[in-house]
């Protein structure tokens, strides 16, 4: 790593030469990627191309073998675990929805968002107006304003990935790496997934991990291909779908 | 404080607490005030009893609050509800002076017939009952910390975590049966004679500790519920069910679990010593897996994730116990309470508060309207099957 | 024939020399009248008939005391006459010899007591030191090497003189050398080389001989003593060490036997069965009907009875096991907790199911032969049970990885715990696959039954005893995983042994326990964890 | 918080109210009925679940059959003697409350019970507080004597020092392994054995003491030790007070081992025909257990008791033991008492109790002592291959058993004399009630 390289000091997230194996077998391999503030990116790749450990890397679930993966330039994201790593900024959807089910909508949001997490601060908390205002703002961005005393686990498989974006808001954090969001929804809901994802990137950096191509053309954005955990290609979306390597990846050898 | 009691205080659990208040007074008064052999005299036998119960409920509380609301199964709960009772022998011990059969002002009875010159560092101060009651809290408390801390913190979970409380509890029933440890080995402590003055055989003592028990439910039941209805409570629920989103959300979640699992054990505690001077004796029995896995299942059998449940649970099942072991049904009572376990799970999953809740709810929901609708949930909230446990 | 006669005769000299130290009186009577003793049923009467029998050179003496050693030897209390029932069934009048058609009666068994059967064995001894038997002969030369009594100094050369046999000449080498060491009219030289043969003996018996010498010797002799035992001192904490991981191993394969079908029900299927334990306990009582059985109908065949036992076993506990399935698991599975609760329920039914038919006390299994005693393997004693528990453990595993590699129901069960909805979505019987998985779990916990009958109670809390110790091997070893499971079992077996002999027994368990509650903190998932992203999915 | 309450319990109807109570009246009287008193109740409190269960059932059955043989003959007093079973299931806190509710609500006249020391120190206060009687037949550690507790097993002086005695003069045992499980009773046994040994001459260094665990299953490591113990050159015999599971596995590897009874003898105190029926006794011919009652012993009271019993479990290989033999004493004693005072007030039965004479079943007569304990004759018997022992010594006499041990620094000068002085532990030093101090 060039510790003069420009991209090192103005890049919200940077991965360089990060390698994880489990038990020999190599998920990620000498992946090197870089965000810049207030982009969109979006990675694609097929099953198995190290997306989702890339991301258990950078919100640190899991710990690289060796590489660097730095936060706003300066904060070495490898000594962090999941909590601290989350304080500073980075929300994390998960590829199955996951949200409180037993709980209701509006507590789902109340949870996630980013006030005191202390044990005392919780135990004593009382709701402020600041804070409903704001869950009401994120529960219109969603659209779930009118279920907002619903049980989570009732709603619909797309909702629930709406309310896990939320709950993103809610915490309003720099960096959103949202994986997989449209997976199990209608095109409708696709298309108002990609507008919602838009809105959202106008104030902050997201990374979007998905399958869709029609969604991830429609995000119109960077796309990164990964395959056996390293980059592919990088691009925009005609530039990496012509790719020729890209089309052997995913259409099979 | 006024907003935590308001919210913790629904109808539910306002009914919970009078009918816990009103059954310890009316079976005190009965037991005063009615000559004895009348036919709503409580004796003192079922007092005694009663007052058993509900230290167990009290236990049962600590277990829910861990396992129904933060989705931690401690197996070795009972360890903490032992380390409570020994530390309210001890002082019990010591208040028998001279008072032993050997007649030995400082030692008790087991350290003179097993020559110890003087009595070991760790019973100095049991003789003051403050610093008893501190302990009652302090060593359980303590003793979780520390487990919570390097467990949680490890992030052990799931059944690892179940089975090391377990090989904890274990570890320590081994410990208080050797004679070698200072605690009366396999025989415990036992032959109490006065509590802060008073005889603990008195039947005025008696029904002042029942009285007090209820009283310490009721506590134990306030302050459970003022958690499960803070924020806190909510966060604790969505440990249980999604803990690495918690993770994510940037909580930590180690802190919250070591904070509940320390309550719970302070809470098991003092049910401990509340239950030695009324059953008088406490031995490293306690500290057996099973008694652990026992209270685990009074939970289940009441509803798990709900209060009113788990505290019921506990009082329905050793009833049970007390019912079937005695009369001609005494060399089958083993048959029917394993068939009431295997029963209520198959039959009743939610448990018996649980299920009435589900069967009620829908029913009541019409009734009620939206703006109390905080009321409608009672005090349970279903927990949902973890498949990491 | 002849030869035979005059090794009785020199045996009854020895023998005669060997009592005369602390029975003169005796010598006096007829042999008659000795006999007659016998049926005085008093201790000291027999005694002394016994010296007055070994001594009296009549050729029934043999035959007498070997009969009263093996309880053969019976007595009339009213006419004093006193029998022997031959091995054959046949019955001689002990006092002429002469055969007797029927036992009068009110005949009853002449008694021993310890220090009668010492002194029968002494007889014996002094008698068989120049048996036939190679294996007498040795015995007999251990015994005296034991008494290092100078009397049977002439005998022992003599047999050592003639001795063929190589491990009954070492005996005798041995027997000779502990004699002249604590004869004092002995030369130094022999004396030292003496010495160094029961050094090179090197055991116990040994140490004990050397040690009892006493102070009072010449210096040569003083440090040549001095150097042996700490020769055999080093030795013998070397076989020690060797020893504890022999007890280490062995009781590994325990703790293995009865957690390998809580591997498969537990590790494998999720299922947190608590009534393993009385599964165990099951295979156990299946033991205990068939020895019975066979005690009442087909006593010849009490040697194979754990060979009949153990398939019976498997498929009693696997019946029982499938049963609870179907039964109750089946509607629980995604709830393993409540899996807990039930089959907690399911132990307390079943304890005292088997308290009701069997009674609470404890049962008799015995030990088929082939199962009982022990051999010297260097410096340190195996017993066969352990051994055969041990070769067993590792066939029942062994068969069980085979199985569950190479079988079509082996491949089921790997394919439905990887990924059930995908497993039947190709057309495998989820359900039958879950039965037969418990079915083969609680199966091996009653096959491990059979074995744990050999070595502890069969009462109905057997199961009990092992319930935590299964959990804590499987935890240990890492959920899921069956080497995991033999390796733990291994480890904590011999940590156990290890740590006994320092810390004693409880302070030892104790000391494990926490260690396992340490190491969980180091590994949360056991030994041999799964790894990468698929664990928490 | 208060005004809450009140809101609450003005909005709640009146009628949940009277339900609620209504329900409370009826649970609670379905607790407390009872019934006349046409019959004498007498308790029986023994585990009938449990691990206590193994030695516990047959004293069950034991005074279930002595109260049937009684009523053939008539009952007491002209009333009939009637059970009253619970079961307290191993569990030490559910003995005390089964007592209580044995007292309280069956009203028995007296309680026959408990194995265990802790079980005996759980029900303890019960009794006192109550003022019941209780018949208490295991040997047991002794260092008590109690006013409503009888003792019929034996006391250390009564089974443990005869037994030392036995493998000095007639062993010539020098050296010496005490092994026991880790509770009270061997504990405190082998403290007294130690003094007394040491008061005989034995070395520190010829005493070796082990202790393990409830339920020990793996004896390997310490039967090892004690061969190694044993092959220093003088005889060695083991002492065991190892309780209940831990002798079969104890046993098996003993016999697996080789250790022959010629070799290092073990005479042990927990052990007796119930535990055998579950060993193969072949490899075991010889070991050594003492006891104040043998099924072997011939004597026309025991085989009339043996064949009666066996009649009434309707098993013709049934075997008898010592704690059973000790409730045949302690039944037949309490009936005379009862006779006698014509009542069965505890306080006259207990004052009438001292003095009481009954046979046993070896062909002597024990009496009831001032301190509540039996005189009792002492047999040593070695294990046969049928799972039978013969019996290769007893006492000249009959053995009155102490409830202060003579050998302990602690109760030396203490007596129990419920007669004349009124009190369990009398120091005879300052002639004060009260042990040591005071």
């Amino acid at each position: 790593m060039n510790v003069m390289d420009p991209r090192v000091t103005s890049a919200i997230l940077y991965l360089d030469g990060v390698h994880v194996s489990f038990d020999g077998f190599h998920a990620i391999n000498n992946l090197s990627l870089a965000l810049e503030p207030g982009e969109m990116r979006a990675i694609i790749g097929p099953n198995g191309a190290g997306k989702t450990t890339m991301m258990d890397i950078i919100t640190g679930k899991t710990k690289p073998d060796e590489g660097v993966v730095l936060f706003d330039g300066s904060t070495d994201l490898t000594r962090l675990d999941e909590t601290r790593i989350a304080e500073l900024g980075i929300g994390r959807k998960f590829q199955k929805p996951t949200v409180f089910e037993s709980q209701t909508i509006e507590d789902n949001l109340l949870l996630a968002l980013n006030v005191d997490h202390s044990v005392k601060g919780t135990l004593f908390w009382r709701g402020s107006k600041d804070e409903s205002e704001r869950i009401d703002r994120v529960l219109e961005t969603i659209r779930l304003k009118d279920v907002r005393r619903k049980m989570a686990g009732s709603l619909s498989h797309g909702q629930k990935q709406w309310l896990e974006i939320g709950m993103l808001l809610a915490q309003d954090p720099k960096l959103l790496l949202v994986d997989e969001p449209v997976a199990g929804m209608t095109d409708v809901e696709t298309h108002q997934t990609a507008e919602l994802l838009k809105e959202i990137n106008k104030e902050k950096t997201v990374m979007v991990v998905e399958h869709d191509m029609t969604f991830v053309r429609e995000l119109g954005v960077k796309v990164t291909c990964l395959h056996e955990g390293t980059v592919l290609a990088e691009g925009s979306i005609d530039d990496v779908s012509s790719n020729e390597r890209v089309i052997e990846v995913y259409l099979g050898r | 404080m006024q907003h935590i009691l308001t919210r913790s205080l629904d109808r539910a659990a306002t009914t919970f607490i009078l009918v816990v208040a009103g059954l310890g007074i009316l079976i005190s008064l009965s037991n005063i005030l009615l000559p004895a052999g009348s036919f709503f005299q409580v004796p003192t036998y079922l007092v005694a009893l009663f007052g058993k119960y509900v230290c167990y409920a009290i236990l049962a509380l600590s277990i829910d609050l861990i396992w129904g609301y933060c989705g931690i199964l401690s197996l070795g709960h009972g360890a903490f509800f032992a380390l409570g009772g020994y530390a309210m022998g001890m002082y019990l011990m010591r208040q028998i002076g001279s008072r032993g059969v050997y007649g030995n002002p400082i030692l008790p009875d087991f350290m003179v017939f097993l020559n110890y010159p003087k009595l070991p560092w760790y019973w100095h101060g049991f003789d003051m009952f403050w610093f008893a009651a501190l302990m009652v809290l302090l060593v359980p408390g303590l003793l979780a910390f520390c487990f919570g801390w390097l467990a949680f913190r490890s992030r052990v979970t799931g059944v690892y975590l179940s089975i090391i409380t377990q090989a904890m509890t274990y570890a320590l029933l081994l410990a208080f049966f050797r004679n070698d440890f200072g605690f009366g080995g396999n025989n415990g402590l036992t032959d109490f004679k006065d509590i802060l003055g008073f005889n603990v055989q008195a039947d005025g003592t008696r029904v002042a500790l029942f009285l007090l028990s209820c009283f310490s439910l009721i506590l134990a039941f306030l302050i459970c519920r003022a958690v499960v209805t803070s924020k806190l409570g909510k966060l604790l629920i969505a440990i249980r069910d999604a803990e690495s989103r918690t993770r994510f959300l940037g909580y930590r979640v180690e802190s919250y679990k070591l904070f509940v699992f320390t309550l719970s054990a302070c809470m098991a505690g003092v049910a401990g010593a509340l239950y030695v001077p009324q059953v008088g004796i406490i031995n490293p029995s306690e500290f057996a897996p099973g008694n652990s896995i026992e209270a685990v299942i009074w939970v289940a059998v009441g509803g798990r994730g709900t209060l009113t449940g788990a505290a019921l649970g506990a009082v329905v099942v050793n009833y049970a116990k007390t019912y079937f072991t005695s009369g001609p049904l005494a060399p089958y009572w083993l048959f029917m309470l394993g068939a009431l376990f295997i029963l209520v799970t198959l039959l009743l999953p939610k448990g018996i508060v649980g299920t009435f809740n589900a069967w009620w709810e829908p029913w009541k929901a019409q009734r009620i309207s939206d703006a109390d609708e905080s009321a409608a949930r009672e005090d349970g909230i279903e927990p949902k099957p973890n498949p990491a446990e | 024939m002849s030869t035979n006669i005059i090794d009785r005769l020199r045996a009854a000299v020895l023998a005669l020399l060997l009592t005369v130290a602390f029975a003169a009186p005796a010598l006096a009577g007829p042999f008659e009248d000795a006999v007659a003793k016998f049926a005085n049923d008093d201790f000291s009467d027999t005694a002394a008939a016994v010296e007055a029998v070994a001594a009296s050179g009549n050729p029934l003496a043999l035959p007498i005391i070997s009969a009263l050693q093996e309880g053969r030897l019976v007595a009339d209390p009213g006419s004093k006459k006193v029998f022997v029932k031959q091995a054959d069934g046949k019955i001689i009048d002990a006092a002429t010899g002469a055969a007797v058609d029927k036992l009068p009666d009110g005949v009853a068994d002449v008694r021993l007591n310890n220090r009668l059967r010492r002194a029968v064995e002494a007889a014996l001894g002094s008698l068989t030191l120049l048996s036939p038997d190679p294996a007498r002969r040795i015995a007999a030369a251990q015994s005296v090497f034991k008494s290092h009594d100078a009397n049977a100094l002439p005998v022992v050369e003599e047999a050592l003189a003639k001795e063929t046999n190589r491990s009954a000449k070492a005996a005798f080498t041995e027997a000779r050398a502990a004699i002249l060491l604590f004869k004092p009219d002995v030369s130094e030289a022999d004396k030292l080389d003496a010495i160094a043969v029961v050094k090179a003996k090197g055991d116990q018996e040994a140490m004990a001989l050397l040690t009892s010498l006493g102070p009072d010797q010449p210096p040569l002799i003083k440090t040549a003593v001095a150097g042996a035992i700490s020769s055999i001192q080093s030795d013998l904490a070397m076989w020690s060490m060797v020893q504890n991981a022999w007890y280490g191993i062995s009781l590994g394969s325990v703790l293995l036997l009865a957690a390998i079908g809580l591997a498969i029900t537990f590790g494998v299927m999720g299922v947190i069965n608590m009534a393993h334990g009385e599964m165990v306990m099951i295979g156990a009582y299946t033991t205990f009907v068939v020895q019975e059985v066979i005690r009442t109908r087909y006593p010849g065949l009490f040697d194979v009875s754990l060979l009949i036992a153990v398939p019976l076993a498997f498929v009693v506990a696997g019946a029982i096991g499938v049963a609870i399935e179907r039964g109750i698991i089946r509607f629980l599975y995604g709830r393993p907790l409540e899996t807990l609760l039930a089959t907690w329920g399911l132990s307390l039914v079943l304890q005292q199911a088997v308290r009701t038919a069997f009674g609470p006390t404890n049962r008799e299994v015995g030990n088929p032969s082939w199962m009982s005693g022990a051999f010297e393997l260097g410096q340190i004693t195996i017993t066969y049970n352990r051994l055969w528990i041990l070769v067993f453990t590792l066939a029942v595993f062994g068969i069980l990885l085979a199985m569950l590699r190479y079988t079509a129901l082996g491949l089921e069960m790997r394919a439905v715990t990887q990924n059930r909805r995908m497993a039947a979505s190709m057309g495998i019987a989820t359900s039958r696959v879950d039965a037969l998985t418990f079915g083969l779990g609680s199966g091996i916990a009653g096959i491990a039954g059979v074995a744990l009958s050999q070595i502890d109670n069969v009462s109905p809390n057997l199961g009990q005893s092992y319930i935590i110790d299964s959990f804590m091997v499987v935890v240990f070893g890492g959920v899921g995983n069956l080497w995991g499971t033999l390796v733990g079992a291994f480890t904590l077996g011999i940590a156990n042994k290890f740590l006994e002999p320092v810390a004693g027994a409880v302070l030892g368990k104790i000391a494990i326990l926490v260690l396992i509650i340490l190491f969980i903190q180091k590994r949360p998932r056991g030994l041999f964890a799964l790894k990468g992203r698929a664990v928490e999915a | 918080m208060l005004i809450q309450l009140t809101h609450e319990i003005a909005t709640m109807t009146r009628r949940r109210w009277l339900a609620a109570t209504a329900g409370l009246v009826l649970g609670l009287a379905a607790f407390g009925d009872a019934r006349a008193q046409d019959t004498i109740k007498v308790g029986v409190l023994h585990s009938l679940s449990g691990t206590m269960a193994i030695s516990e059932t047959t004293l069950k059955d034991t005074i279930l059959f002595l109260i049937e043989e009684q009523n053939k003959k008539g009952g007491v007093m002209g009333k009939k003697l009637e059970a009253v079973v619970v079961d307290p299931a191993s569990n030490w806190p559910l003995f005390a409350e089964k007592a209580r509710e044995l007292i309280t609500k069956d009203k028995v006249s007296v309680v026959f019970g408990c194995w265990t020391s802790v079980s005996r120190k759980s029900v303890l206060p019960v009794f006192k507080e109550l003022n019941s009687i209780l018949f208490y037949p295991v040997q047991y550690e002794g260092e008590e004597s109690e006013r409503n507790v009888f003792y019929t097993g034996a006391a250390p002086n009564q089974q443990a020092i005869p037994a030392v005695d036995y493998l000095m003069k007639d062993e010539k045992v020098q050296r010496w392994v005490l092994a026991g499980t880790d509770y009270v009773y061997p504990r405190t046994t082998n403290k007294i054995l130690e003094a007394y040994l040491k008061s005989k001459g034995v070395k520190q260094e010829d005493i070796m003491i082990n202790y393990t665990p409830f339920g020990h299953s793996d004896w390997q490591t310490i039967v090892a030790d004690i061969k190694k113990f044993g092959s220093a050159g003088k005889k060695t015999a083991v002492v065991s007070t190892i309780n209940g599971d831990a002798n079969v596995p104890f046993y098996k590897e003993l016999g697996n081992q080789g250790i022959k009874a010629t070799d290092i003898p073990v005479v042990a105190f927990s052990v007796g025909e119930e535990e055998l029926a579950g060993i193969d006794t072949k490899p075991l011919l010889g070991h050594l257990a003492a006891w104040n009652y043998f099924q072997s012993i011939k004597d026309p009271e025991n085989e009339k008791f043996i064949k009666a019993w066996q009649a009434y479990t309707k098993n013709p290989k049934r075997v008898t033991n010592d704690p059973m033999e000790a409730h045949v004493i302690g039944f037949d004693m309490w009936v005379k008492a009862v006779e006698k005072v014509k009542s069965t007030d505890p306080d006259k039965v207990i004052d009438a109790l001292p003095g009481i004479e009954a046979k046993n079943l070896t062909g002597g007569t024990s009496k009831m002592l001032p301190n509540h304990h039996i005189t009792k004759p002492v047999f040593i018997g070695e294990i046969k291959a049928n799972g039978q022992f013969d019996v290769v010594w007893k006492t000249p006499g009959l053995v009155a058993g102490d409830a202060w041990s003579k050998e302990l620094d602690g109760s030396k000068d203490l007596i129990g004399d419920w007669v004349e002085k009124k009190c369990g532990n009398y120091n005879t030093k300052t002639n004060k009630c009260g042990g040591q101090g005071s």
